[in-house]
């Protein structure tokens, strides 16, 4: 049993460093608190189902496009909504992620319906039971997509001209100007990056999760959480947060009791703010 | 009689000691300057004294009081003003306003605080800025204003970290000529400064802070012909030019 | 075409997004109304519906009935909703598939202009509330799950089926809090040992603690209740941990919506639940409401979309009996009993007698239904079964 | 000649409250629609919490996502207070406001010591945990929540009418106190060090404002004020649960309409409440066929705002170039920016 929870822990780990790491990616560059990262996932599922419903593509093949759909998204947002904002007071720029992840549910909701929706047959399904543990091949597509995004995202930001640049411009966006970046590029592909991230992960959960336009909005406050965790703005410190996020999820509730491991998380979150202001790997 | 003393303050980040065992005393309605080399700890060492940050180890004595755990708000309160190397004006507050929040210290009433705010921005000749919101300030104006709104809580010391710098001829007589008059106001006035004419000319008393320990404190002229002090500044064999 | 006489029948309040309430669905309930409307309001000798033979409800002068519709997603905006539905759109009387915290905030509104409520809402609050004008055609959780309870002694001594510990799994919503309590107690009555009482949370990122604890306890039967997604995210967690009950029971909800059977197909098999009604009934109301029902949608109707439109008719039916459109006249004619030709009606229940005192109706009986082969086939009582119940259920490898 | 000079700088203000209500007194005569008087009624118990929420958000610069646990505390209080004791409102919105103030200054000594998205990330855990509770408390209704709806005792004495034009004038008189009370606050040596701490802490801090007691009394008065607006808001809906009064979009709701309307000001809270509410009610009456298309206006309009109108709605009324009512006062320094 204790395996097992072990296991659900790290997969729901996995959904939370996703989130997280594409919230710190934007609160280290730009210092904006995205609310509306969870609904950049649920638009990523919609996508993946729309796709599997025109070609009956598998999730798997559909998420390049959903990708690169996302990205492309995500930089839109940036030029319209977020490049503005940042020129406005601070307070509007938490506002105006809030007001566009209202715009993006809502719009959903027009579009297609408040129905529960969920991608048929997949390719792979089924569990494969190793001793008393019960692993879901569904749910370790999603492991594995968490850990490849990871992995690229640190070989971008490491080992790459723009990913240096982006980094730059987090730690310092006057002293990145001056030495020749486009601090406004950096933005907009971090931006457009963080989106995704979300993609990917929204175009993963279709294949564990029933999803409807609201789905986005229960993830947001563990995705923040999971930042702070981590620490303000660190990408890797991001990640581990989330995991630690996912098996206290699973371990208070499966343990203690089911109704109070939400507020366990946010106890435990609480005291390391309170305590710990930089979170535990933050700058 | 001592207004403000200063009993080995040491202030260290980590392994690294910005200040270390540095003691002097400042006698009231005197003007005190704090001279030495860049990164010696000399905004450190004003920080632990108007109680920004704490002290590692050592005491200041303030009108008679210890107030080395005392918070920032609390040392202002006992009368102690104090401005920013790097002005930390109130943006998007007028300069009224922000002379107002000084004064509001001791005047509860936001009536009379404005009133006293009105004064003692015509005694620092900003009147004409008075509607003018902080963050369309230059400079100059935006240290002057600093002074402005300390002077406004009546304090009995008030700690200038370079003022001077960044002023041209002019302005900076002007400085010289107000810093005067807050003196004979009945202020005891403590500063910071690199500009050594400014120093010469204005402060009974010179501390010399060279990295992180007291060198030497004495009269103006002392100072200046002390070999040790024209070593530290200008390092190796040059003489002291004028 | 222009009303006689302005005779807004009923509201319809139908649940939009996946708030509380059934997961039913706008376009659904609109079908079935239309379908009613049009067999009120226009002549059809064919049909074997109430007021089908003449045009528009003979005791009010031929008047037309019409279905007008408002939105319910929260407590809040239900009370709104009733206010503008009563004041501006005129209406008579309010039916439609309700949560029973939507119900109560309605009721605030129906109470203060008198106008009739008939709603479904399961939870015991609503009829000890002590409202004037509330009416409940059929049973609330007591005797749907007094009933689930009497099915499980029935099995147990016709198919020594050896049922003895519980396990209970409810979301900690109005809706599912008052039926976890109902059950707690009706299986302490009934002798049946709760092992597990789980209330997990409605927003929910993940239930795989829940199933776990479930799995852990392993109770001969494990009682739900939960709304769309939740009832389907905990199907799909029970394949992912090979854990099936011998026997699951969902109280309606997200278990009765058209959602479930459709997303899960085979995966919904062997799940049972109570339930008002079943499109295997056999009488010709039944088959001709159900067949018109798939002409127009194309999906199989289930009890919570017809209930919400069948207790407009039967508002129609009293304001009809009452020869008048105020409200304590046609409460007047619920007390005393509609009547409503039991040919007509696809329910087939005895009488439509709402009682004075809580408003719930006298004669609702309630009936349990199985999934087999992704439909759903009444097991329970024996006289309107129309399939033998499969129990005990397969676990995921052997199906 | 203290009080009559203070009076004659605010004559500006007391021109604005006067035109203000006496617009907001006559529009129930215009319109008897029931449904029109039950927003009216919203706009003003959102207006009052959006003041509430000004205080420590406008003034002090602290945003608090989680002002719904003040609006569900003062709620619960009422509710419970008329149904277990048969306590009118009248007393119970008090003690529910007493609450409120305790549990600010409790949850307010650890966080308050945090600043900006932290402080934000903080509140909106501590509404979560607040719900949790709820949900979880059976000795107040838990997930089943309270209905009080009381026919018997008068209405006068449990705010609860048959008709809402009684309640909607009761509450219109608790925005008027709470307008003043909050100009009261910004004129006052309260408001500018809050102003000060808003503009820039630390310095603020060594012109000898103490900043965490006058954070933590901002955060007070703006849990007493906003639990009120949750009695009121208890006695209009007479049915409550954690369901529809906790969730994370409530108090983010309360920050939206102070932001849209203009934050900082006196004005702004009002004026965002009740574009806000009506747009929210009538879009949903006008197209409930289209489900979830009144939010989608509220967020669009919403963005508008935010990108275009920084300074909130009421900026169209207050810059010079429109003279109107709302002119600038000059002498007592400015209307808040």
């Amino acid at each position: 049993m204790f395996l097992q929870v072990l296991y659900e822990g790290l997969t729901m780990g996995t959904i939370y460093a996703l989130l997280a790491m594409g919230i710190a990616l934007v609160w280290g560059v730009m210092n904006i608190l995205s609310f509306s990262q969870g609904e950049f996932m649920m638009v990523a599922m919609y996508i993946t189902f729309f796709i599997n419903l025109a070609t009956g593509w598998d999730p798997l093949a559909a998420m390049p496009i959903v990708i690169v759909t996302m990205f492309l998204f995500g930089i839109l947002i940036y030029r319209t909504i977020i490049a503005r904002a940042l020129k406005g007071p601070v307070l509007s720029q938490r506002l105006v992620t809030f007001a566009l992840g209202m715009v993006l549910t809502n719009g959903m909701i027009l579009l297609a319906g408040g129905q529960t929706k969920s991608v048929p047959d997949k390719l792979i399904s089924g569990t494969i039971s190793l001793g008393s543990v019960a692993i879901s091949k569904e749910k370790m597509v999603l492991v594995v997509t968490s850990i490849v995004v990871t992995g690229l995202l640190f070989w971008f930001m490491n080992r790459t001209k723009m990913g240096k640049a982006i980094r730059a411009t987090s730690q310092d966006k006057e002293a990145a100007g001056l030495v020749g970046i486009n601090t406004q590029t950096a933005y907009m592909i971090a931006f457009g990056i963080s989106a995704a991230i979300a993609g990917a992960g929204g175009c993963a959960m279709t294949y564990s999760y029933y999803f409807m336009p609201n789905i986005g909005t229960n993830f947001m406050i563990f995705g923040f959480i999971a930042v702070c965790l981590g620490g303000f703005g660190s990408i890797g410190g991001a990640f581990i947060g989330g995991m630690i996020m996912g098996i206290i999820d699973l371990f208070t509730g499966t343990y203690l009791s089911v109704s109070y491991k939400y507020m366990a998380v946010s106890v435990i979150f609480l005291l390391i703010v309170t305590f710990k202001p930089k979170g535990l790997f933050g700058r | 009689m001592a207004l403000l003393e200063i009993k080995n303050a040491t202030k260290a980040f980590g392994g690294l000691k910005a200040n270390e065992d540095v003691t002097f005393d400042v006698e009231a309605g005197s003007i005190v300057g704090v001279v030495g080399p860049n990164g010696a700890g000399k905004t450190t060492l004003f920080n632990s004294i108007s109680r920004t940050h704490d002290l590692t180890s050592g005491q200041i004595i303030f009108d008679g009081k210890d107030i080395t755990k005392y918070k920032a708000y609390q040392a202002c309160a006992h009368g102690m003003g104090r401005t920013y190397q790097i002005p930390q004006a109130l943006e998007d507050m007028t300069v009224l306003e922000n002379i107002t929040v000084g004064a509001l210290l001791k005047h509860s009433k936001v009536f009379d605080a404005m009133e006293k705010a009105k004064e003692v921005s015509e005694f620092c000749g900003l009147t004409e800025l008075n509607g003018k919101l902080a963050s369309g300030l230059n400079v100059m104006q935006k240290k002057r204003l600093e002074i402005a709104r300390a002077l406004a809580g009546e304090p009995k010391i008030l700690l200038l970290d370079e003022t001077m710098a960044g002023l041209n001829g002019v302005e900076r007589d002007e400085a010289i000529e107000l810093i005067r008059r807050i003196n004979k106001s009945g202020v005891t006035i403590l500063m910071i400064e690199h500009v050594m004419k400014v120093v010469m000319s204005v402060s009974d008393k010179v501390v010399v802070i060279v990295s992180g320990k007291k060198l030497m404190e004495g009269s103006p002229e002392e100072v200046t012909t002390h070999p040790e002090v024209i070593n530290a500044y200008l390092g190796g064999g040059h003489n002291a030019g004028r | 075409m222009k009303k006689l006489l302005a005779v807004l029948l009923s509201v319809v309040m139908v649940l939009s997004l996946a708030a509380c309430g059934g997961s039913d669905d706008k376009k659904e309930t609109k079908a079935l109304a239309a379908i009613f409307e049009d067999i009120v309001n226009n002549k059809h000798d064919d049909s074997s519906l109430p007021f089908a033979a003449d045009e528009g409800l003979p005791g009010l002068g031929g008047a037309k009935i019409e279905f007008v519709f408002g939105d319910q997603s929260t407590p809040e905006i239900a009370l709104s909703e009733a206010e503008r539905l009563i004041t501006e759109e005129g209406v008579i009387g309010i039916c439609g598939n309700f949560s029973s915290a939507t119900t109560k905030t309605t009721m605030v509104a129906a109470e203060k202009y008198g106008i009739p409520v008939i709603t479904e809402g399961t939870s015991m609050s609503l009829t000890d509330a002590g409202y004037e004008y509330y009416g409940r055609t059929l049973p609330g959780d007591d005797v749907f799950i007094d009933n689930t309870f009497a099915y499980l002694d029935y099995l147990n001594e016709n198919k020594a089926a050896d049922i003895k510990t519980v396990c209970l799994i409810s979301e900690d919503s109005e809706f599912g809090a008052n039926i976890a309590k109902v059950e707690a107690e009706t299986a302490e009555k009934y002798g049946y040992e709760v092992v597990e009482n789980i209330a997990y949370n409605k927003d929910a990122t993940n239930v795989t603690s829940e199933v776990l604890r479930a799995k852990q306890a392993d109770a001969d039967v494990v009682m739900m209740s939960s709304y769309a997604a939740d009832s389907l995210l905990f199907m799909q967690e029970f394949k992912t941990q090979g854990y099936f009950p011998k026997m699951l029971f969902g109280q309606r909800g997200g278990f009765m919506a058209s959602d479930f059977a459709l997303n899960l197909k085979n995966d919904s098999d062997y799940v049972l639940t109570t339930s008002r009604w079943n499109s295997d009934i056999d009488n010709d109301a039944t088959r001709e409401i159900t067949k018109r029902f798939s002409d127009a949608m194309g999906v199989t109707l289930i009890g919570d979309t017809l209930i919400a439109g069948w207790d407009g008719i039967v508002l129609a039916a009293a304001a009809n009996q009452a020869g008048s459109t105020d409200g304590d006249a046609i409460r007047a004619a619920m007390a005393e009993g509609v009547q409503i030709d039991p040919a007509t009606d696809p329910f087939g229940l005895e009488g439509y007698k709402y009682k004075e005192k809580n408003g719930q109706n006298e004669f609702g009986t309630a009936i349990i239904v199985q999934y087999m082969d992704s439909q759903l086939a009444t097991v329970y009582p024996e006289g309107s079964a129309s399939a033998e119940v499969q129990y005990p259920a397969k676990g995921w490898s052997e199906r | 000649m203290r009080l009559k000079s203070v009076l004659a700088s605010e004559k500006g203000f007391v021109r604005q409250v006067v035109i203000v209500m006496v617009i907001l007194a006559l529009i129930p005569a215009i319109s008897r629609g029931e449904f029109f008087v039950s927003t009216l009624c919203l706009s003003v118990i959102w207006a009052i919490m959006g003041i509430g929420w000004n205080v420590i958000g406008g003034y002090a610069g602290q945003v608090s996502n989680g002002h719904a646990m003040f609006f569900a505390v003062g709620a619960y209080v009422g509710a419970w207070g008329l149904k277990a004791f048969h306590m009118t409102p009248w007393i119970t919105m008090w003690i529910g406001a007493a609450l409120c103030m305790l549990l600010a200054f409790i949850v307010g000594w650890p966080l308050l010591r945090l600043r900006g998205h932290y402080f934000a990330i903080s509140t909106m855990a501590i509404v979560e945990c607040v719900r949790i509770i709820c949900t979880n408390w059976d000795l107040i209704g838990g997930a089943t929540g309270v209905s009080f709806f009381e026919k018997e005792m008068s209405p006068f004495y449990t705010l609860q009418f048959q008709n809402r034009v009684p309640f909607y004038y009761i509450c219109l008189a608790f925005m008027l106190a709470f307008i003043i009370i909050s100009r009261v606050i910004q004129q006052s040596k309260f408001g500018y060090y809050c102003r000060a701490i808003k503009a820039n802490q630390d310095s603020a801090e060594s012109a000898g404002v103490n900043s965490t007691s006058y954070k933590r009394w901002a955060y007070m008065i703006s849990a007493a004020i906003v639990g009120i607006g949750g009695a009121l808001y208890a006695q209009y809906i007479q049915y409550i649960d954690p369901v529809s009064l906790l969730p994370l979009s409530n108090s983010m709701l309360i920050v939206l309409i102070v932001v849209m309307g203009g934050i900082g000001t006196i004005w702004g809270p009002v004026l965002g409440a009740f574009i806000m509410t009506f747009i929210n009610q009538y879009a949903r009456a006008l197209f409930n066929q289209l489900s979830g298309l009144n939010l989608f206006i509220y967020g669009v309009l919403c963005l508008i705002i935010v990108l275009f109108l920084p300074k909130g709605l009421i900026s169209i009324f207050t810059n010079d170039k429109v003279k109107g009512v709302f002119k600038k006062n000059k002498e007592s320094g400015k209307e808040a920016e």
